[in-house]
């Protein structure tokens, strides 16, 4: 295992010291329970983003803590769900009064300590909604599976929520949007080599010298079939394509209600894109990809929406939910309507993404 | 009489198994999950163990909370959570007692695993913990009921934990992470039904010792 | 090899028609010859600055064109510099009149190629400069060698003669700064693992599974020495007392001058960093490490400063200047007084580096 | 006389060497550079075949320009520029010829060889091609100027640069990318000085095949 760390044990601990360093005029950071809240934390008046997973996505989510975007993330250890603890303690942190949007990505572990997070916090008084995001294409049903894993989606989700709780809009409003870019958003990821946690310190799946995996969530995990290895335009192509091709897709989502003190349960559809829609899209790198061959997937993926005469009104391309140094991509799109891009495009600065300040 | 200091030793006996099977636990992840399960476990029992000598003489019910906070504050994770509101709803049941009968035992063990149930909504067959817990606690009540003595019905109990472990090979999980595998997860033992078969071992093997020395 | 590209030939121009797709807002792609420009160029009555060297660095050198940063980018084959008449098309392309300013890496093919293509521009009656980045503490003297190479400090000139060339400075006086922030700045790199190129198929050179190799360059070169894999803080000091602890460097640099219509020879020194010091600091990916691990280096970093009574001023932290998707990280210091921190702060908008807008 | 047909013969072949011998180039590259010398100076030297092919007639001068300014447009890196250097040199001094004398074609390729220390400015013994060219004319100049033949001149020409390209191998380098290894460059052959043997070998062989088939 070859990483820039010291003691396995420190890694998330050092990492968050580097941050707090880095951007001390962004953020401030708690060791114990461990998250990360916004340098203004609580900003009154203001909705406050929580979200939080496991470690080694970054800049997911700790870099995307800053003005415009989320005021506080869990980072939990190397692709283990933060525990309720932290998540109750950096909601206390940042909520001004106007409440806490819980961002879930649908994951068991995930879910379930957001959810005793969610009651711990409402028990406080605290006002608090959570928003699931289930974006990932390769899980194809819903019912007989734990439904799809949160993705590159999430990025979005926390981008344009942000942005709305920025401008002022209340929890309901902010989490019913975001609620609404969740299931407006699909991805698909793949892998070319593999990815080694600092306490396996050795690669959680073994892929050939020719092989690469298709369908891949985020943790490592073996994704949805291994194929052999062909070019950049075949697997952008195959990536775009089960994401263009899905079908309506449903799922029932539980929720917090503040209102009722209790959990709802939604059924939500996330109808499949048309010719005409708009899209934001995400050309990820899952850590150990260069920015080069990402253009080139870009490149691709462009024709293939334009031939289908989907509008890529916006884009983003870079490594911005990874998976350690993995090399690989990911491909996320976002139906989007004109207030969706009108938060996209307002000012945003955190560590990782910073634009109109 | 399932004493405080008995309990205190299962939960010493579980880290200390969970931890000489981390690597073991963890490669069972890694073949249908993210490859952290032993890792994680063996890190929250460790801290439960670690805790619980820093609070000497509490009751029970009290016991059995500190285990399932320290679980869910330092396992992480989808078995974190569901281990320790395995504790949390075990300490309703066990509340203020220092002691436990057979029958109470079960008790405070069917309530662990209906919070189980509760947070995690898996069913039988569904690849999870769940394939251990419930034909282990099945034959627990059953040799009980059977007046069988405690020691037989607890290895009764691990038997068809062990059994129901090893049963989970052939499913198709629909639960938690291995879901996402589909058809993949087929032929992989599940790694949490394998700790909690190893938890019930600990249990068995502590109440055995503990008699030994009466 | 296993990487997101298609044909061997086409790699560098569909990595360049990616661009071109994502970025239309902000820069324009020519193909034959290969430069990047602009969207506005040429920008009436501003400075242009042109850099260019060897593929395989991104987001070096079209990642930073754009407002506030460079008029043109040139990019060659990988890890192989451009030729001149890529130089010489682009700097027509951007000149406004107000003159160009080519920014050369230190390497012998660049500065041959940067060499004649200045020629080439003054002949044509375009004013041109040329400044020399040569940063990297690796090589130790100039007297026996070619000299230092260009590698994190060139980021850093470019920054910061981009932002001064915005602000209306002349070509005498963009190229006077340029030279400065070159000379003030001081770098030193290390791999954890080799790299591939496309066209070589196999690693440039074999690490062993315990082995780090320090000192290299961004070309997939071997290293200055090889050593057995130590931890983070052991690296990040090794780094860090190479560039603190060297002292003065002296080198003959040749540049343009186009008043007279030729080359002249100026010998410079770089004075070594002192306490009360201030600094712009870039720690850097080498493309395959993940910003997780850059922050533990950072952390270390910024103790090591503060130690020296050094202030870390500004900083960057991310993967600017690479070499595909090597492993591995460098750290560059710059010296920086208030112009030029002024400038740093300034509003640039390029597709890897945007603030202030 | 050396026709421009001869001399098109001769980068005709020099392409072809080069490239059976690219991957040669390029591993003595990544010893101690950066592993691209054999691709990008046989796509160069294949790129000016191709564009000759379509200017056919054309003076030696112009030829050598056409050369020249292909390899610089092509190669990238400092052999492109180096080589690219050499001709645009040799087609100074061959001007509007369409033919040269034996002592014609030695200071056409002593001008180029001038033209790389130009813009290089290498001294022998740097580890460069300099290293190849500088004892490889001198030879020839020398095997020239005692009278003897010019296929034995030549012969004489190439075993200089072969034994200079040989000679490198102990040297440490102190121009170019090479130059950065220090001492770790002592022990390895200079790809440049290789590809200037193979470049001088090809003329050697197409003077001999031509003078063979007058
Ligand atoms: N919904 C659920 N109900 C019961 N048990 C579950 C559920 N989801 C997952 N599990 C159990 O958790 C185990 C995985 O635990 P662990 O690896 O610690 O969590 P994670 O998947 O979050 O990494 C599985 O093997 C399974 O036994
Ligand atoms: N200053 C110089 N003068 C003469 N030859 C040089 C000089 N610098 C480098 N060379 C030659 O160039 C060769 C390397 O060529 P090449 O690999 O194509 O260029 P680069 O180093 O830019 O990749 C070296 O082996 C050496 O012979
Ligand atoms: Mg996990
Ligand atoms: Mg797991
Ligand atoms: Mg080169
Ligand atoms: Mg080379």
């Amino acid at each position: 295992m070859k990483k820039l760390i010291n003691a396995i044990d420190a890694v998330i601990t050092e990492q968050m010291e580097g941050m707090a360093l880095a951007h001390a005029d962004l953020l401030r950071v708690n060791l114990e329970p461990k998250f990360i809240v916004r340098a203004d934390a609580p900003v009154a008046d203001k909705v406050a983003l929580v979200s939080g997973g496991g470690s080694g996505h970054e800049p997911l989510h700790g870099g995307f803590v800053g003005m415009g975007m989320l005021a506080g993330a869990c980072p939990g250890e190397i692709f283990t769900s933060p525990t309720p603890d932290q998540m109750y303690a950096c909601g206390l942190a940042v909520n001004s009064g106007a409440g806490v949007l819980l961002i879930v990505k649908n994951y068991t572990g995930d879910v379930l300590s957001f959810e005793t997070a969610a009651e711990l916090l409402h028990g406080d008084g605290v006002p608090v909604r959570t928003v699931l995001v289930d974006d990932d294409v390769a899980v194809k049903d819903s019912l007989y599976t734990a439904g799809r894993r949160g993705v590159g989606g999430t990025v979005i989700v926390e981008k344009i929520a942000g942005a709305a709780a920025e401008a002022g809009y209340d929890l309901a409003q902010v989490a019913e949007l975001a609620q609404r870019v969740s299931i407006s958003s699909r991805s698909m990821g793949m892998a070319l080599t593999s990815c080694t946690t600092p306490a396996a310190g050795k690669p959680t799946f073994e892929l050939g010298d020719d092989e690469i995996e298709i369908g891949i969530g985020i943790h490592g995990e073996p994704g949805q079939r291994r194929m052999p290895i062909t070019d950049a335009d075949a697997i952008t192509t195959l990536l775009a394509e089960e994401i263009l091709d899905d079908g309506a897709y449903t799922r029932t989502v539980r929720s917090f209600d503040p209102d009722a003190g209790d959990w709802v349960e939604q059924t939500l559809t996330s109808a499949p894109f048309q010719p005409g829609d708009r899209v934001i899209a995400l050309v990820n790198s899952m850590g150990g990809t260069p920015a080069s061959e990402l253009y080139t997937v870009y490149r691709k993926l462009a024709h293939i929406c334009e031939a289908r005469n989907i509008t890529i009104a916006r884009r983003l391309i870079g490594a911005y939910i990874t998976s350690l140094e993995m090399q690989g991509c990911s491909i996320t799109l976002t139906r989007a309507d004109d207030e969706m891009l009108r938060l996209w495009d307002a000012p945003v600065h955190t560590p990782a993404l910073r634009w109109g300040v | 009489m399932i004493t405080a200091t008995i309990v205190e030793a299962w939960l010493q006996r579980t880290a200390a198994v969970l931890d000489e099977n981390k690597s073991y636990l963890t490669d069972l992840d890694a073949a249908i999950g993210d490859a952290d399960h032993g890792v994680n476990i063996a890190r929250g029992f460790g801290a439960v163990v670690q805790k619980l000598a820093a609070q000497p003489g509490q009751s029970l019910g009290a016991l059995f909370k500190t285990a399932g906070m320290t679980l869910m504050s330092t396992v992480g994770g989808a078995s974190g959570m569901l281990y320790g509101n395995f504790f949390l709803k075990a300490a309703g049941v066990a509340g203020d007692r220092h002691a436990l009968t057979d029958a109470e035992l079960l008790a405070v063990l069917e309530a662990g695993r209906d919070g189980i149930i509760q947070r995690g909504r898996a069913e039988p067959g569904d690849k999870t913990m769940i394939d251990a817990w419930t034909p282990a606690l099945a034959a627990l009540r059953a040799s009980l009921e059977a007046g069988q003595p405690p020691a037989a019905a607890l290895d009764a109990c691990v038997a068809a934990a062990e059994e129901g472990m090893r049963a989970t090979i052939p499913l198709q999980a629909r639960k938690g992470r291995a879901s996402y595998l589909g058809e993949r997860s087929i032929g992989h033992q599940d790694p949490g039904a394998t700790s909690t078969y190893l938890i019930l071992r600990a249990l068995a093997e502590t109440l055995a010792t503990a008699s030994d020395e009466m």
